[in-house]
C-alpha cells in the first residue's frame, strides 16, 4: 500500500503517453492527455495525505486536529484549471483543424511541410500508404 | 527617499494583467487604435519599472514577500520575488522586446476587439513573473499562464497548417507543464518547501537522494521542451512557423531563452547543493546542446519556408546556450544570459523582416520570393546585417554573449562543443544570408519546375507602411550593436554571482578572436555555395551533394510533424537525462 | 517514423525510466506516513492568523494569492483564445444576428423538460451561490461556484432553447463579467500597496472565526474570482455551443477549396 | 478506510486505462466522465473535498460536455469523412 498512488500515477503517466502516441483521432488524444494530467493530481494529493487525519477544514473540528497537507490540495485545484483551460483550448483546435482539414486523424492533418528543395522527396520518403498531400486536399 | 525599491516588484507583473484585464471588461466601448496604445504603454511601463528595479538591485537583490508574509524563523509561508540585477535586465529586455512588437503589429489586429493584446499582455505578465519569483510552484503558475497564451497566439490565423502546429505544440508544451508539475511535487514532499532558498539548503543537507535527482530529471525535462532541446525540440519549428509574425518574435525571441533561463536559475540556485544534478549538467548540457546547436543549424539550411528556417535557427541558437550553461561557471551562464539579450534581438528583427516580406510580398518562400525584395531594399540590408550578427561578426549584445560562452567553454577544454557553437551559428548564419541573396538581389538559379512551395498560400495583412514595421525592426538590431559592451563586462560578474548564489570570480574569460570570424567566413562560403552551386565545377558540387543527402532525408523525416511520434521522442528525451543523472 | 517504431521507442524509454522511477518512489516517504512541514505550518497558524476555517480557502487567496491570480489570468487567456478561436471564422459582428437564423429546426422540448430545468436551473444557480459565499467556511469557492453558476446558465438552453438563452446572455456582458472580475482581484492585489501594504496583504478587518464574511480580504477576492470564472465558463459553453449550430449552416464557398 | 483507500487507487488507474483504450471518440466520453467520478471520489476520501467539487464540476461535467459538443461540431460538419 505504501507505494501504491505512486505506482498508479506513475502508470497513469506512461498509459496516457501511450495513448498519445498511438492516437489516431485528436478527440481520442485530448482525453489521453487529461489522463496524463490525472497522473498529477494522483501523485499531489497522494504525498500529502496522512492517515487519520482531517480534510484541512477546522470547522467541525477544532483548528488543531490533525489535517492533512492544504498545499497539495490548493496545488491540485489549480491544477484542475490548467486542465480545464487545456481541454478547451485543444478541442477548439481540433474542432477548427477537422473544418480546415476535413479529417481528426494526426497522420494525414500535419504541419505544413515545405521542405526545402527536397520538398518533394520528403513525400516520396514516408511510406506507411499515408494520403499525399495534394490527394488530401482534392477531396 | 521613503519608498524601498523592493516596493516595485509586483508592479511590472500587475501592470500588464491590470490593463488586460480592463481591456477586457470594455473591450466592445473602446476605440479602434486604444488597444494599441494601452498595450504599448504597458509594455513600456514594464521595461521602465524592471530596468529600475535592475539597477537597484545591482548591489543586493531585492526580495519582496507577497502578502506581507514575511518568513519567521527560516519557514516560507508566503509567495516572494527575488529579483537580482541578471533577472530585472531580463525582464527590461523583454518588456522592451513586446514594446517594439507592438509597434510593428500596429493595426494588425484591429478587428479582434483587443483580443490580441489581452493575450499579449498576459504573455508579458507571466514571463515578468517567471523571471521574479522565487518559488517553485509560482514558476509553474506563471510557465503555464505563458504556455496557455502561446497556444491561442500560434493558432491565430486559423489555417490548417497554423491549426495543426498549434495542436503540436500544445500537447507537448502541456505534457511539459505536467511533467514540471510531478517534478515540484516531488520536491516538495522531500523538502517540505516551495521557497527556492529553502529547498536548496534542504537538498544541500540531504545529500544523495533519489527523489531529488527526479525532481530535477522532470523540472529539467519541461524547461527543456520549453527551450527547444533535442530531442524535444520538434514542436518549435512547426509552431513557430506558423504564428503570426509579431508573435513569432516573441516566441523565439524570449519564450524559448526563457525556459533556458529557468533552467539556469533552477539549476543554480534549487539544485546547486545536489552533487548528483551538478555532476551531470556539465555532460547532460553540454552534450544535448551541441547536437541542438548542430541539428538545428543543419535543419535551417535546409528550408525554404523563410519562418521555418528562422525556427529551427533559434533551435541551433537554443543549443549555443545550453553548452553556455552546461559550463557551470560564472562565464558560462553570464555568457548565456548575455546571448540571451542579444540573440533575441536578433531573431527578434529577422522575424519582423519574414513579417514585411509576408505583409508586402504576400509571400514567405525563399525560392518563390526570388528577387521580389528589391523594391524593399532597406529591408534587405537589415536582414543581411542580422544574418551577419547571427552568425557572429563581432559587434554588439550577441558576439559579447558568444565569446563569453565559447571562453567557458575553451576554459574547461570542450573543445567538440566549442566547435559545434562555432558550426551551428555558422550554419543558421549561411542559411539566412543566403534567402537574403536570394530574396533581395535576386541571386541564385531560376527557379525551375520544382518552384511549386509545397507550403499553402500565406500572406499576412498589408495595411501598414514600411517605416512603420521597418522602424522597430532597426531599433532592435541598432540596440543590439549600441549595447555597451565595457560596462556590461564590468558589472556582469557580480550580477551572475548573485543571480546563481555563488562566491564571485575573476575577470570573464572570452573565448578564441578567431573563432567568430571563422563563423562568418564559412557563413559566408555556404551561403555562397547554396546560391552559385550551379556555377561550380562538378567535382566540387558532387562530393558535397553525396554527403547531404542520406543525413538530410534521415532528418526530414523525423520531423515530420506527427504528434505521435513527438511523444514518443518526449519518453526518449526523459529517458536519456534520467539516465544520465543515475549513471553519475 | 512507422507506429510499430514509435512504441518500441517508447517502450525501451519505458525499460530504462522504470528502474528510476522505482527508485524515486522507494525514496519517498511512505504513502500516509506524514506530510509536508509547509502544510503543517498552515494548518497550525492560519485559522488564528486569519479567521478563516477553510485552509486550502485560506491558501488559494491569502498564502498563496499569487498563484490564484495567475491561474484566474490562465483561464482568462484560455477563454480569450478560445473566443478568438472559434470567431475567427464567424466573424464577431454577425454573431447575434447568426443564431436567429429563420427556418432553423427546433427540438421540441417536452413540457417535463422544460419544467425541470426551470426548476433546477434557480436551484443550481442557489447551490453555486451558497458554494461561492461559504468559501472560508466549507469546502468550494470562487472557482468551483463560478462553474456551478455557468452549469446553472447551461439548463436555461435546455429548457428555454437556444433563443431564449441567446436573450438571457450577452457576449459582451460576459465580456465584461470576466474581465471585471479579473480586474476586482487584480485591484485586491494592488489596492493594499496604497496605504503602504504588501501587494495582496489582508488588511480588512478579519472577521470572527467560522463566521461567513471571515477573512478580510479573501471574501472580495473570492467574489472576483467566483465572477471571473462565471463568466468564463459561460462564454466557453456559449462558444461551443454556437459551433454546433452554425455546423447545421452550410460551410462558406471557396475558401479553403485551392 | 485502510481497504477502499487501495480499491480506489486501483479503480483511478483502471478507469485512466479504459480512458486511453476506448478508441471511439463517443464512448470516449463516457470513460472520461466515468475517470471524473472516480477521480472525484478518490479525492474525497483522500480529505480533499475542495478539489473533490471542483473535479466534480469539472471533470465529469463541464469537460465531457466540451467532448460532446466538440464532438457534435465535427459529427455535423461532414458526415461519412470520418473513418
Amino acid at each position: 500500500m505504501s507505494v501504491l498512488p505512486y505506482a498508479v500515477a506513475a502508470w497513469l503517466f506512461g498509459v496516457g503517453l501511450y495513448g498519445i502516441a498511438t492516437s489516431r483521432n485528436f478527440i481520442h488524444l485530448v482525453g489521453c492527455l487529461g489522463v496524463c494530467q490525472s497522473a498529477t493530481y494522483v501523485l499531489l494529493l497522494g504525498l500529502g495525505y496522512r492517515w487519520g487525519s482531517i480534510a484541512p477544514i477546522f470547522y467541525d473540528h477544532p483548528p488543531g486536529t490533525p489535517a492533512v497537507d492544504p498545499v497539495m490540495q490548493a496545488l491540485v485545484l489549480t491544477d484542475i484549471v490548467v486542465g480545464a483551460t487545456l481541454t478547451a483550448l485543444l478541442l477548439v483546435l481540433t474542432v477548427q483543424a477537422y473544418k480546415r482539414g476535413g479529417s481528426l486523424d494526426p497522420e494525414k492533418l500535419r504541419p505544413m511541410r515545405a521542405g526545402g528543395k527536397s520538398g518533394q522527396r520528403q513525400d516520396a520518403g514516408h511510406t506507411s500508404g499515408r494520403v499525399s498531400e495534394g490527394g488530401r486536399k482534392a477531396s | 527617499m521613503t519608498l524601498a525599491p523592493a516596493v516595485l516588484l509586483p508592479l511590472p507583473v500587475a501592470i500588464p494583467l491590470v490593463f488586460c484585464a480592463a481591456l477586457l471588461a470594455t473591450a466592445h466601448l473602446l476605440p479602434g487604435r486604444a488597444p494599441d496604445v494601452l498595450a504599448l504603454l504597458a509594455a513600456l511601463a514594464v521595461a521602465v519599472l524592471s530596468a529600475v528595479i535592475a539597477v537597484h538591485a545591482a548591489d543586493k537583490p531585492l526580495v519582496y514577500w507577497f502578502g506581507g508574509w514575511e518568513p519567521h524563523d527560516g519557514v516560507h509561508l508566503g509567495i516572494g520575488f527575488s529579483v537580482d540585477a541578471a533577472s530585472g535586465w531580463i525582464a527590461a529586455f523583454i518588456g522592451l522586446l513586446y514594446a517594439l512588437t507592438f509597434v510593428f503589429a500596429w493595426g494588425f489586429f484591429d478587428r479582434t476587439h483587443g483580443h490580441f493584446h489581452i493575450l499579449m499582455l498576459l504573455f508579458l505578465a507571466a514571463m515578468v513573473g517567471f523571471c521574479f519569483t522565487r518559488d517553485m510552484f509560482n514558476l509553474f503558475v506563471w510557465f503555464e499562464v505563458m504556455s496557455v497564451a502561446a497556444f491561442a497566439l500560434t493558432a491565430y490565423h486559423l489555417a490548417e497548417s497554423s491549426l495543426s502546429g498549434a495542436i503540436n505544440f500544445t500537447v507537448v508544451n502541456s505534457l511539459a507543464g505536467f511533467l514540471m508539475l510531478g517534478g515540484i511535487g516531488l520536491i516538495y514532499a522531500q523538502t517540505g518547501t516551495l521557497d527556492f532558498d529553502s529547498i536548496a539548503a534542504a537538498v544541500a543537507r540531504g545529500g544523495r537522494d533519489p527523489v531529488v535527482a527526479g525532481a530535477f530529471c522532470l523540472v529539467a525535462a519541461a524547461l527543456m521542451i520549453k527551450g527547444a532541446i533535442v530531442p524535444f525540440q520538434f514542436w518549435l519549428a512547426d509552431a513557430h512557423a506558423v504564428a503570426p509574425s509579431p508573435v513569432s518574435v516573441i516566441f523565439s525571441g524570449s519564450m524559448v531563452s526563457l525556459g533556458l533561463f529557468g533552467l539556469a536559475k533552477v539549476s543554480a540556485v534549487v539544485f546547486g547543493g545536489s552533487d548528483q544534478v551538478q555532476g551531470a549538467l556539465p555532460m547532460l548540457l553540454i552534450g544535448l546542446g551541441s547536437v541542438t546547436a548542430l541539428l538545428g543549424g543543419w535543419m535551417a539550411l535546409l528550408q525554404r519556408h523563410l519562418k521555418r528556417m528562422l525556427a529551427f535557427s533559434t533551435i541551433s541558437h537554443a543549443g549555443i546556450m545550453l553548452t553556455g550553461l552546461g559550463a557551470l561557471s560564472i562565464g558560462g551562464t553570464g555568457g548565456m544570459l548575455v546571448y540571451v539579450v542579444g540573440h533575441g534581438l536578433v531573431k527578434g528583427a529577422l522575424f519582423m523582416i519574414a513579417g514585411i516580406l509576408l505583409a508586402t510580398q504576400a509571400s514567405i518562400d525563399e525560392i518563390a520570393l526570388r528577387g521580389l525584395g528589391r523594391g524593399i531594399w532597406p529591408a534587405g540590408i537589415a536582414m543581411a546585417l542580422a544574418a551577419l550578427l547571427l552568425c557572429g561578426l563581432p559587434v554588439g549584445a550577441l558576439d559579447q554573449g558568444t565569446r563569453l560562452v565559447q571562453g567557458a567553454l575553451s576554459a574547461q577544454g570542450h573543445g567538440v562543443a566549442l566547435a559545434a557553437t562555432a558550426i551551428g551559428a555558422a550554419l543558421t548564419g549561411a542559411a539566412v544570408l543566403r534567402a537574403a541573396g536570394r530574396i533581395f538581389l535576386g541571386l541564385g538559379p531560376d527557379p525551375g519546375d520544382e518552384a511549386g512551395a509545397p507550403s499553402e498560400d500565406e500572406r499576412e495583412k498589408a495595411n501598414r507602411p514600411l517605416w512603420l514595421m521597418l522602424a522597430p525592426c532597426c531599433v532592435l538590431l541598432a540596440v543590439d550593436m549600441a549595447l555597451p559592451a565595457g560596462p556590461i563586462a564590468h558589472a556582469l560578474p557580480r550580477a551572475v554571482s548573485a543571480f546563481m548564489h555563488r562566491p564571485e570570480g575573476g575577470p570573464l574569460a572570452e573565448g578564441p578572436g578567431w573563432l567568430p570570424w571563422a563563423s562568418v567566413a564559412a557563413a559566408l562560403a555556404g551561403a555562397g555555395y547554396g546560391l552559385f552551386r550551379n556555377r561550380l565545377p562538378a567535382f566540387v558540387v558532387q562530393p558535397v551533394r553525396a554527403t547531404q543527402s542520406v543525413p538530410t532525408r534521415a532528418l526530414e523525416i523525423l520531423h515530420s510533424g506527427l504528434i505521435g511520434d513527438y511523444a514518443a521522442w518526449l519518453a526518449v528525451g526523459v529517458a536519456v537525462i534520467a539516465a544520465v543523472l543515475a549513471l553519475v | 517514423m512507422s507506429p510499430r517504431i514509435r512504441v518500441a521507442l517508447l517502450a525501451l524509454s519505458g525499460l530504462i525510466l522504470l528502474p528510476c522511477a522505482a527508485q524515486v518512489i522507494a525514496g519517498l516517504p511512505a504513502f500516509g506516513s506524514t506530510i509536508a512541514q509547509y502544510g503543517e505550518r498552515i494548518n497550525a497558524i492560519t485559522p488564528e492568523a486569519r479567521h478563516v476555517a477553510n485552509m486550502v480557502s485560506a491558501i488559494n487567496f491569502d498564502l498563496r494569492g499569487l498563484d490564484t491570480l495567475g491561474e484566474e489570468f490562465m483561464l482568462l487567456a484560455a477563454i480569450t483564445g478560445t473566443v478568438v478561436l472559434l470567431r475567427g471564422r464567424r466573424g464577431e459582428g454577425n454573431s447575434e444576428r447568426a443564431m436567429r437564423r429563420p427556418g432553423r429546426a427546433v427540438i421540441p422540448r417536452s413540457e417535463a423538460t422544460v419544467l425541470a430545468c426551470r426548476i433546477a436551473g434557480p436551484l443550481t444557480g442557489l447551490f453555486g451561490l451558497y458554494v461561492v459565499l461559504h468559501a472560508t467556511v466549507t469546502p468550494g469557492g470562487g472557482f468551483q461556484g463560478g462553474v456551478i453558476l455557468a452549469s446553472g446558465t447551461l439548463l436555461i438552453y435546455l429548457g428555454e432553447g437556444y433563443a431564449g438563452w441567446r436573450d438571457a446572455i450577452r457576449s459582451h456582458w460576459l465580456d465584461a463579467l470576466e474581465g471585471g472580475g479579473a480586474l476586482l482581484f487584480a485591484l485586491c492585489g494592488l489596492a493594499p500597496m496604497l496605504v503602504g501594504a504588501a501587494f495582496m496583504q489582508n488588511i480588512l478587518p478579519l472577521g470572527t472565526f467560522r463566521d461567513l464574511f471571515s477573512g478580510g480580504l479573501m471574501p472580495v477576492e473570492n467574489l472576483g474570482v467566483a465572477l471571473a470564472v462565471a463568466g468564463g465558463f459561460t462564454q466557453l459553453f456559449l462558444e461551443f455551443m454556437e459551433e454546433t449550430r452554425e455546423a447545421e449552416e452550410p460551410d462558406e464557398p471557396g475558401e479553403e477549396t485551392a | 478506510m485502510t481497504v477502499i483507500l487501495p480499491l480506489l487507487f486501483l479503480l483511478t488507474a483502471v478507469s485512466g486505462t479504459a480512458v486511453v483504450l476506448v478508441r471511439d471518440p463517443t464512448r470516449q466520453i463516457f470513460a472520461i466522465a466515468i475517470n471524473g467520478l472516480v477521480l472525484t471520489i478518490l479525492f474525497d476520501a483522500l480529505q480533499a473535498p475542495d478539489v473533490a467539487l471542483s473535479e466534480l464540476a469539472v471533470g465529469s461535467a463541464a469537460v465531457p460536455l466540451l467532448f460532446l459538443v466538440a464532438l457534435m461540431a465535427v459529427r455535423t460538419q461532414a458526415p461519412g469523412e470520418e473513418s
